[in-house]
């Protein structure tokens, strides 16, 4: 007797049609990684202070005027402690701190991330490379990846902004070069774990060429340690920024840039503690969340490490 | 009887490591008419694997010929290949890896009619995508569902209608099966069967298990340390096997009936692959080893219209 | 064992090449010269290019490079612009207190970070797990000179119990240690924290359980050998971090080390002693990823077994 | 009762992941002499492994709790003992082999001091004494002593299952728990471990719970068979009981009639229709209601009560009293 | 806990080892016993290079500190600004003033013992012209004779009337022993042990940490009370404070502005803040267009609040607002008010000159005070209509910007050598020389200048030098902004401390 599993060939789709198709909506895995996330309160207590950041970032002209806030010289009420129309005071120049944390807070985060995609993206490209093609071309790589580590960061970033002059765009790449190695790291170590999975053969007994497997076999599966790697590298980031400004490397005075404040106003640390206290804290702040963050996503997106 | 889909002429492929080279298929001469099965069993690490993905060209050979249809597919350019890969497709073993974890069941299904199939309108892909999916036996409404919700059968059954999406002629099923329950096991063993006798398909059928080989199999290939043992029908070789190895293997299935009384356990362990000595590879464990078996190559006879052995004293304790 | 070790040491040459290319061109490359920093900003231009000319600076890049590439090869590092003495002087004695500082970060690293990693891990999502990883992500987030000042302040101005800046007996470097550790002490916690959850899974772990072996052995027996394989990788770079010194520190604590000796260097473009630097620093960082390479083949008898066939584990 | 060396009154035990609780043993009952075999014969996902960890008490101590039951070794109650106390027969009383022995050997320790560690733990000796008892145990399963100093990597599957079985041995334990001992290993290798194992119980006394899907197997080491399927047996009796006797269980018959015979030249399997119940909501009635092909209205409505003849025992209304019609 | 007891234990085990092995006194509670020290530790910001007289005219302050208690010159200038004999008792100059003769006492002993001859002054004039730190003196060296071991004739190549105070004061012609010099080679720069003749000798040079000075028992004006002297290196300026009330230095003078209310009020402590010779300035590059016009340069003179500055750059107490370029001490000094501020006028200025709706000019700016200078423009000219792009540099590199005239407006700072109009004027505003990065080309400047240097009446030369300052003032060639005050602190029971304008030491006055 034939079973009824296999339907037979000519039979009429009708149940089958369209409407069907549509009716169930596509689960998207996000949607687990989000219900995991949810779970650690502590990736929520970072998510939250990243959305207080990212708001303070994008309506900073709202909240303050740029020009006449955190520019503008006004020497009469110079160094005055936090005060109701200064919430952080003011710095040695009369600027309100206020206005400029949260102008901070645009260019920090955006050189963060900036440098952070960057290397990232980078570090994709060679990490995959290197972890797919394997042989010669992951040696050469690795072993340029080793002469760039073996060279002190602050190297980079001291011969580059020697070379070029003061400006952000040499930071980020100073920061940016710096970073590669490690982010082509953990992508490699990734990527050989996942092309070794059969889904991978399978797509190359399907005919799929080689960048088509890499881009939406491999990289996608890849992705968890490399999201978790970005997060971490974002707050790393932001502490870098801080120490090179502290040797006079950061951002061209006087864009409000919380490292370059930091370091500026250790002179005032003793007299007016609060110059120092606030920028410390923004970078502690963002820091913290994004480690956070990366903590808890670094949980949801690796099933297995669910209780 | 015509010419067979699909024949091997001294095919090898060696692995090269640090000890030396590893012989994963050495000189095998197979070969499977259009419509049959031929079951390749053998113990773990006796390449059985790697001869079916040789053959897709997943994994580059050494030497030898596959001939498919007449044409040594090896010789093909990068073109070629893709267009064969239409006609010779692959079912893998694990349900949980053989997936993609980030595509839907339709996307998977669709993703080989996508590169290597004809059809280019997206409505009439979904209906062949329906089809296939009611063909082996999935609920419509698994459409957009994702692997990880599903359980290994289902998993399994997803690879098989992958697999039949451009309407290949030849599958290689590398243990389709060995990582399902029983009762699944037997669901897809009938699945398959029931595609052969419909489509008329061509398997390589692999697997450790010899009651599955059994069951599903035409002619059966035993395979030991990258070499075919014994080649013979699939009654012939539960009759009246021949090679030491073989009859060891036969000894070892425990029945699932009272009085069978097991064989007699053979000893040792599997030699290394890497670098073997000439001569039979089942010696240091052979009862009947004698110096005739060592230092030179054995020949590939055949005994018996159809029956073929690697062994030069099988005929000793009958 | 010794074929492998070989291989490696000769690998390193390649490496240093490198960086000696990498670096000799980004110095010669940038503007400004050593002479106009010898002199000052007010010295005349004539005696700037005097000066250039004496130290060689003049000449084309390529000639520059190839001189160098000699003088190297016979060990002859050159000396530097500033003293005048040869580079090497300057490295070998700041770099005891470069070193000293690196292994006093790396015993508290060691003693801080693994421990409540451990203990991170056993307890999950307790109350402990929560307060650890927060504490260590608080202290890692924050800035190092903004901790060493506040440091400063409460230690040695108020409380007056430590020196303030400066080397000499053995408290002086109590403060820019406790700066440093806790930076890579938190790295090490979280990264010990994920290792363990990982090896706790695994089914060694629950064979030993029915062995009837307690909970501690379990972890401290079984469970931590495998978690801290990749902790010895990820230490053994940070050595190698704390070796270049840490820039920030040595300012704030006016501690002569090998970080402040390479900003010296490279703000007054003394190129020799910026090359010796690096060379030093990357060979010293080489030999380390050496040594933690042969650390977890002596741990992880797998390893141990790859490299006897002389095959480089990567 | 009271030659009743092993036996599991009315176990339950529940999983709780996330917010749904998994059902995974619903109120088994079994029971073994002192030397006997009892193979415990289940598809995935029937509560055999966790039956296991349920007896050696080594459930995973956030999500899984013993609901209800009890068991009982020798004549201690072990669900009422304390975790030192329990700790203490581990090992000594109780020991346990497991599936995957690529796994179960802790990768940087030798073999021999992973063997070593539980004489230490349970039978304190000098040094030279146990390390003396650790080589002819190793003898004992078939491998060399002087391999003791290497390390579990340098093994095949096969000799890795040695070792473990050598380390649970290694006291001889009264009960010995295998959980599919010989799945993940070679036909050959199999029976290689099969047999020894079998010689080893006999010389030891030792009793042995033997969980498997393999009935082959269970036919050539047990003797008696509990099968399980969704948390519950659904039959139970002596080996003859199961493979000679006539009537059976739906199960059983539906297991039977997927194994491949190699004698038999049957073209088509008559499998089981459907998939495997979801624990977390399990079917009214009786569990295999949904699957089976001899279902009755009663099976949808009650759980059916387990009918004896003889050492056979079957749950299912086709045999019972309510359920009227007999085979 | 009994999960580690392993662990735990360890852990405290070593951090109490850590601690207790920290048992040597820290350097604070010092011994004040009673007999009155004799050791003094002076702070200083930066590690000098080499200990050589001829580096130590350079901008590199800490060599001069550390070198003017090793040598000495043939002359001197005392607290009242006259030249006094020191190695040379008594000097003669040619009526055409191209000779100076130098009758030199025979009493001056080496550290090392040697007695110090004309042979030895001839090698340090050859070693200083060569070495061509101070171009501008050695520029106009003919020849040097050592007639006899006490006679010193120096001949120029033409009269230069401020030659013999520039001998007097310039730290590069201090006499260094020949023989000691030439034996040590290239350590000489390191260790200069037995080349000098003054009230200190060298001891040691802990690279990063301090230089070791002792003194000089046979010095022939007498032994100095401190015995023994320490210049160690303080890079942060805040932990400089912090080691001054600590008691861990005893001198810090690189105390930045902002710690020095506090240190004002700290009893234990005595804070000396005098008007430096170092001027700030502002260059307005008149080789580019927008400069040319006058009226462009007054309307940035107009847009700056000098006082508000100072506050904003050194925390108000650490310049003096000046109109002048030149310094009140300085020979030849005229004084100037600076401008007002006055944005209406400025916005009119702009308007008159083509730019009704402002300006947009660059700043170039290396660290330090000029950052801060760049800051504060940027935000006070903003209101006069003027928008100021900063461009940072590395120190070197912004040499090289301005020396290819790339630069708009570069705020400059500068010392003259001597306190001689010549010296504070020629490299800012004459025709060509390097630090004239106005670009300042006017004939009647340059005229002035060269017969300014060879004018040997005093009078005619002040006339002279007012007039180039009128030229430069009225056209708004250069902004001067303000003198930097130099302020260092110290212990409060040191006598004879107090600051000097040129940031020197003289540890031989200072006692306890």
């Amino acid at each position: 007797m034939k079973t009824n599993q296999v339907g037979n060939f000519a039979q009429d789709l009708s149940e089958y049609d369209e409407q069907l198709f549509k009716e169930y909506k596509k689960v998207n895995p996000v949607v687990g990684v989000w219900r995991r996330l949810k779970k650690s309160k502590l990736a929520m207590l970072g998510l939250f202070f990243l959305l207080v950041l990212a708001f303070a970032a994008i309506f900073a002209d709202f909240i303050c005027d740029y020009e006449s806030m955190a520019i503008e010289l006004n020497i009469a009420n110079r160094l005055q402690g936090p005060s109701i129309e200064h919430w952080f005071g003011t710095d040695g120049q009369g600027r309100d701190l206020f206005a400029r944390v949260i102008h901070g807070a645009r260019v920090s985060l955006g050189l963060g991330l900036t440098c952070t995609a960057l290397s990232a993206l980078l570090g994709l490209i060679l990490g995959s490379i290197c972890g797919y093609f394997g042989g010669v071309i992951d040696n050469v790589i690795m072993r340029v990846l080793d002469c760039v580590m073996c060279i002190p960061g602050v190297l980079m970033a001291l011969a580059l902004v020697a070379a070029m002059g003061q400006s952000t765009a040499n930071l980020i790449i100073a920061l940016t070069v710096s970073y590669i190695p490690s982010f082509t790291r953990i992508v490699r170590a990734s990527v050989i774990s996942v092309a070794g999975n059969e889904y991978v053969e399978a797509a190359r007994a399907s005919g799929l060429d080689t960048p088509r497997i890499i881009s939406k076999y491999i990289l996608p599966n890849a992705a968890g340690p490399v999201i978790v790697e970005i997060t971490m590298n974002v707050a790393s980031i932001i502490k870098a920024v801080a120490s090179l400004s502290f040797i006079g490397l950061g951002v061209v005075p006087p864009t409000p840039e919380w490292g370059v404040m930091l370091s500026e106003s250790r002179e005032f640390m003793r007299y007016s503690p609060y110059l120092v206290i606030f920028p410390g804290l923004a970078i502690i702040i963002t820091s913290l969340a994004f480690n956070l963050l990366g903590d808890g996503l670094r949980d949801a997106l690796d099933p297995r490490l669910k209780d | 009887m015509n010419r067979p889909l699909i024949q091997t002429v001294n095919l090898k492929k060696y692995f090269n490591t640090p000890r030396g080279k590893l012989h994963a298929v050495d000189n095998i001469n197979l070969s499977i008419n259009r419509g049959q099965t031929l079951g390749v069993v053998g113990e773990s690490g006796c390449g059985k694997s790697t001869l079916g993905r040789v053959l897709l060209r997943l994994v580059e050979a050494t030497g030898g010929q596959v001939l498919y249809n007449g044409e040594d597919i090896l010789q093909y350019n990068a073109k070629q290949v893709k267009k064969m890969r239409a006609k010779m497709q692959m079912i893998f073993q694990d349900p949980y890896a053989s997936l993609n974890p980030r595509m839907t069941v339709s996307e998977i299904i669709a993703e080989p009619i996508r590169i290597l199939g004809t059809i280019t309108d997206s409505r009439e892909l979904n209906r062949k995508v329906f089809r296939l999916m009611s063909t082996v036996g999935l609920a419509g409404r698994l459409v957009n569902a994702y692997p990880h919700e599903l359980d290994g059968g289902r998993r399994q059954r997803i690879g098989v209608a992958r697999a039949l999406a451009v309407d290949p002629e030849f599958i290689v099923c590398d243990e389709p099966v060995s990582a399902l329950d029983v009762s699944i096991q037997a669901q897809i063993l009938n699945l398959l069967m029931d595609l052969q006798d419909e489509m008329g398909l061509t398997y390589m059928f692999i697997t450790h298990d010899l009651s599955v080989v059994r069951h599903i199999s035409n002619n059966i290939a035993v395979m030991y340390l990258g070499q075919c043992v014994e080649l013979c029908s699939a009654e012939e070789l539960f009759r009246n096997p021949l090679h030491p190895y073989t009859r060891a293997l036969l000894a070892a299935i425990p029945e699932p009936d009272l009085n069978h009384r097991m064989g007699e356990i053979i000893k040792g362990e599997l030699t290394s692959p890497i670098a073997p000595p000439a001569g039979c590879r089942f010696a240091n464990r052979c009862k009947h080893c004698a110096d005739e078996c060592l230092r030179q190559e054995l020949s590939f006879s055949e005994v018996t219209p159809g029956h073929f052995v690697m062994c030069k004293r099988y005929s000793d304790d009958i | 064992m010794y074929r492998y070790v070989i291989k490696r040491l000769l690998l390193i040459i390649p490496i240093l090449l490198g960086v000696i290319l990498i670096v000799f061109t980004i110095m010669n490359v940038t503007p400004g010269d050593p002479g106009r920093h010898m002199l000052g900003m007010s010295a005349p231009q004539e005696a700037v290019d005097a000066l250039n000319e004496t130290l060689g600076y003049n000449d084309p890049f390529p000639v520059r490079l190839l001189n160098y590439l000699k003088n190297m090869v016979r060990l002859d590092f050159g000396n530097s612009y500033r003293t005048k003495q040869p580079v090497f002087d300057e490295i070998i004695n700041r770099f005891p207190v470069t070193f000293k500082l690196a292994i006093g970060t790396m015993i508290l690293t060691i003693l801080i970070g693994i421990p409540l990693g451990v203990l991170a891990a056993v307890r999950q999502y307790s109350k402990l797990d929560m307060i650890t990883t927060f504490t260590a992500l608080l202290l890692a987030a924050a800035p190092s000179f903004w901790l060493a000042l506040l440091m400063i302040l409460l230690f040695s101005l108020y409380l007056n119990i430590l020196p303030p800046n400066g080397i000499g007996s053995f408290s002086h470097y109590i403060m820019p240690m406790l700066t440093q550790a806790v930076v890579y002490a938190a790295s090490t916690l979280r990264m010990t924290r994920t290792t363990m959850l990982e090896a706790i899974r695994q089914d060694y772990v629950r064979t030993a359980r029915g062995k009837g072996a307690s909970e501690a052995r379990v972890i401290w027996r079984h469970a931590i050998k495998n978690a801290l394989l990749p902790v010895i990788t990820s230490l053994g770079m940070s050595f190698g971090a704390m070796l270049g010194g840490t820039i920030v520190i040595e300012q704030v604590f006016s501690m002569p080390g090998l970080g402040s000796l390479v900003i010296l260097a490279i703000t007054t473009k003394d190129i020799p002693q910026t090359m010796a630097v690096t060379i030093f620093l990357a060979t010293l960082f080489c030999m380390i990823m050496l040594v933690v390479d042969l650390l977890y083949a002596f741990i992880d008898p797998r390893v141990k077994t790859r490299y006897l066939q002389g095959r480089l584990a990567r | 009762m009271s030659d009743k060396f092993f036996s599991i009154e009315n176990l339950s035990v529940e999983y709780i992941a996330d917010d749904e609780v998994v059902k995974a043993v619903n109120g088994i009952t079994l029971s073994m002499k002192r030397g006997e075999t009892l193979g415990l014969v289940g598809e995935t996902g029937a509560g055999k492994t966790t039956s296991a960890l349920a007896v050696m008490r080594l459930l995973p101590p956030r999500t899984g709790r013993v609901v209800s039951g009890s068991i009982t070794v020798g004549d201690i109650d072990i669900l009422s003992l304390s975790e030192p106390e329990m700790r203490k027969l581990r090992g000594e009383l109780v020991a346990m082999i497991y599936q995957d022995p690529m796994t179960s050997l802790n990768p940087v320790i030798t073999v021999g001091d992973q063997i070593l560690e539980v004489l230490e733990l349970h039978k304190r000796q000098s040094k030279a004494a146990m390390k003396a008892r650790v080589a002819e145990l190793l003898e004992l399963v078939g491998i060399s002593a002087e391999r003791a100093d290497e390390y579990p990597h340098q093994f095949s599957g096969g000799m890795r299952q040695r070792v473990v079985i050598a380390m649970a041995l290694a006291c001889e334990p009264e009960l010995l728990i295998a959980d599919e001992p010989t799945t993940a290993l070679d036909v050959t290798i199999q029976a290689q471990v099969l047999q020894m194992i079998r010689e080893l119980k006999t010389k030891l006394n030792t009793s042995m719970l033997l969980i498997t899907h393999d009935l082959g197997v269970v036919a050539h080491t047990c003797d008696n068979v509990a099968i399980m399927y969704a948390g519950e047996i659904v039959e139970q009796g002596t080996v003859a009981d199961i493979f000679n006797g006539k009537r059976h269980h739906p199960y059983t018959n539906g297991l039977f009639g997927s194994i491949p015979r190699l004698n038999k030249q049957s073209k088509r399997l008559n499998p089981i229709e459907g998939m495997l119940p979801d624990p977390t909501n399990l079917p009214e009635g009786c569990n295999f209601s949904p699957r089976c092909p001899s279902c009755m209205e009663i099976c949808k409505i009650k759980s059916p009560r387990f009918v004896q003849s003889g050492t056979h025992r079957i749950a299912c209304h086709l045999y019972s009293s309510e359920g009227g019609a007999n085979a | 806990m009994k999960l580690f007891p392993k662990f735990m234990v360890l852990t405290l085990a070593m951090l109490m080892l850590l601690t207790a092995c920290g048992g040597e006194k820290t350097g604070i509670s010092d011994d004040n016993s009673i007999s009155p020290r004799s050791d003094l530790v002076i702070g200083i910001i930066t590690e000098p290079t080499a200990l050589i007289p001829s580096t130590a005219a350079s901008d590199a302050q800490s060599n001069g500190r550390i070198v003017d208690n090793i040598y000495e010159g043939l002359l001197y200038v005392d607290e009242s600004g006259n030249i006094q004999p020191n190695i040379a008792e008594s000097w003669e100059i040619s009526t055409d003033g191209l000779t100076y003769t130098f009758r030199l006492r025979d009493d001056v002993k080496f550290h090392n013992g040697d007695i110090l001859t004309a042979e030895d002054v001839k090698y340090t004039f050859d070693e200083c012209a060569k070495a061509g730190y101070s171009v501008e003196i050695t520029g106009t060296f003919a020849e040097t004779i050592a007639e006899d071991d006490t006679t010193f004739v120096l001949k120029l190549t033409m009269p230069s009337s401020p030659m013999l105070r520039n001998i007097a004061v310039a730290r590069g012609l201090y006499i260094m022993n020949k023989a000691v010099a030439e034996q040590l080679g290239d350590k000489f720069s390191v260790a200069p042990v037995g080349a000098g003749s003054g009230p200190y000798k060298f001891e040691s040079w802990e690279s990063g940490q301090n230089v070791c000075l002792v003194s000089n028992e046979e010095y022939r004006k007498g032994a100095p009370s401190i015995k023994k002297v320490v210049f160690k290196f303080i890079k942060e300026a805040s932990a400089g404070a912090i080691a001054l009330e600590t008691g861990n230095v005893d001198i810090y003078g690189d105390v930045s502005m902002v710690d020095v209310p506090n240190l004002q009020n700290n009893k234990d402590l005595q804070v000396s803040l005098i008007q430096g010779d170092y001027v700030y300035y502002l260059c307005m590059n008149q080789k580019k267009d927008i400069f040319k016009d006058i009226r462009v340069r007054q309307a940035i003179a107009y847009s700056l609040n000098l006082d508000e500055l100072i506050m904003a750059v050194t925390n108000g107490i650490g310049g003096t607002k000046t109109g002048s370029l030149t310094t009140p001490s300085c020979f030849g000094y005229k004084k100037y008010d600076p401008v007002e501020q006055d944005f209406e006028k400025a916005k009119q200025l702009l308007a008159e000159a083509g730019y009704p709706d402002g300006i947009t000019i660059e700043v170039a700016i290396s660290d330090g005070s000029r950052k801060k200078i760049g800051e504060t423009m940027k935000g006070m000219l903003k209101n006069a209509g003027i928008n100021v792009e900063l461009k940072g540099f590395e120190i070197s590199a912004l040499a090289d910007y301005c020396t290819k005239d790339n630069h708009d407006i570069v705020p400059m700072v500068a010392k003259g050598y001597i306190y001689d109009a010549d010296s504070e004027l020629t490299d800012k505003v004459v025709t060509g020389t390097w630090g004239n990065f106005s670009r300042i080309s006017i004939p009647r400047i340059d005229e002035l200048m060269a017969l300014g240097r060879q004018e040997p009446d005093d009078a005619r030369r002040i006339e002279m030098y007012h007039e180039v300052q009128d030229i430069v003032h009225d056209g708004y060639h250069i902004i001067p902004l303000y003198y930097v005050n130099n302020v260092s602190a110290a212990d409060v029971k040191l006598k004879g401390f107090k600051t000097r304008p040129d940031l020197s030491y003289h540890v031989w006055e200072l006692s306890w």
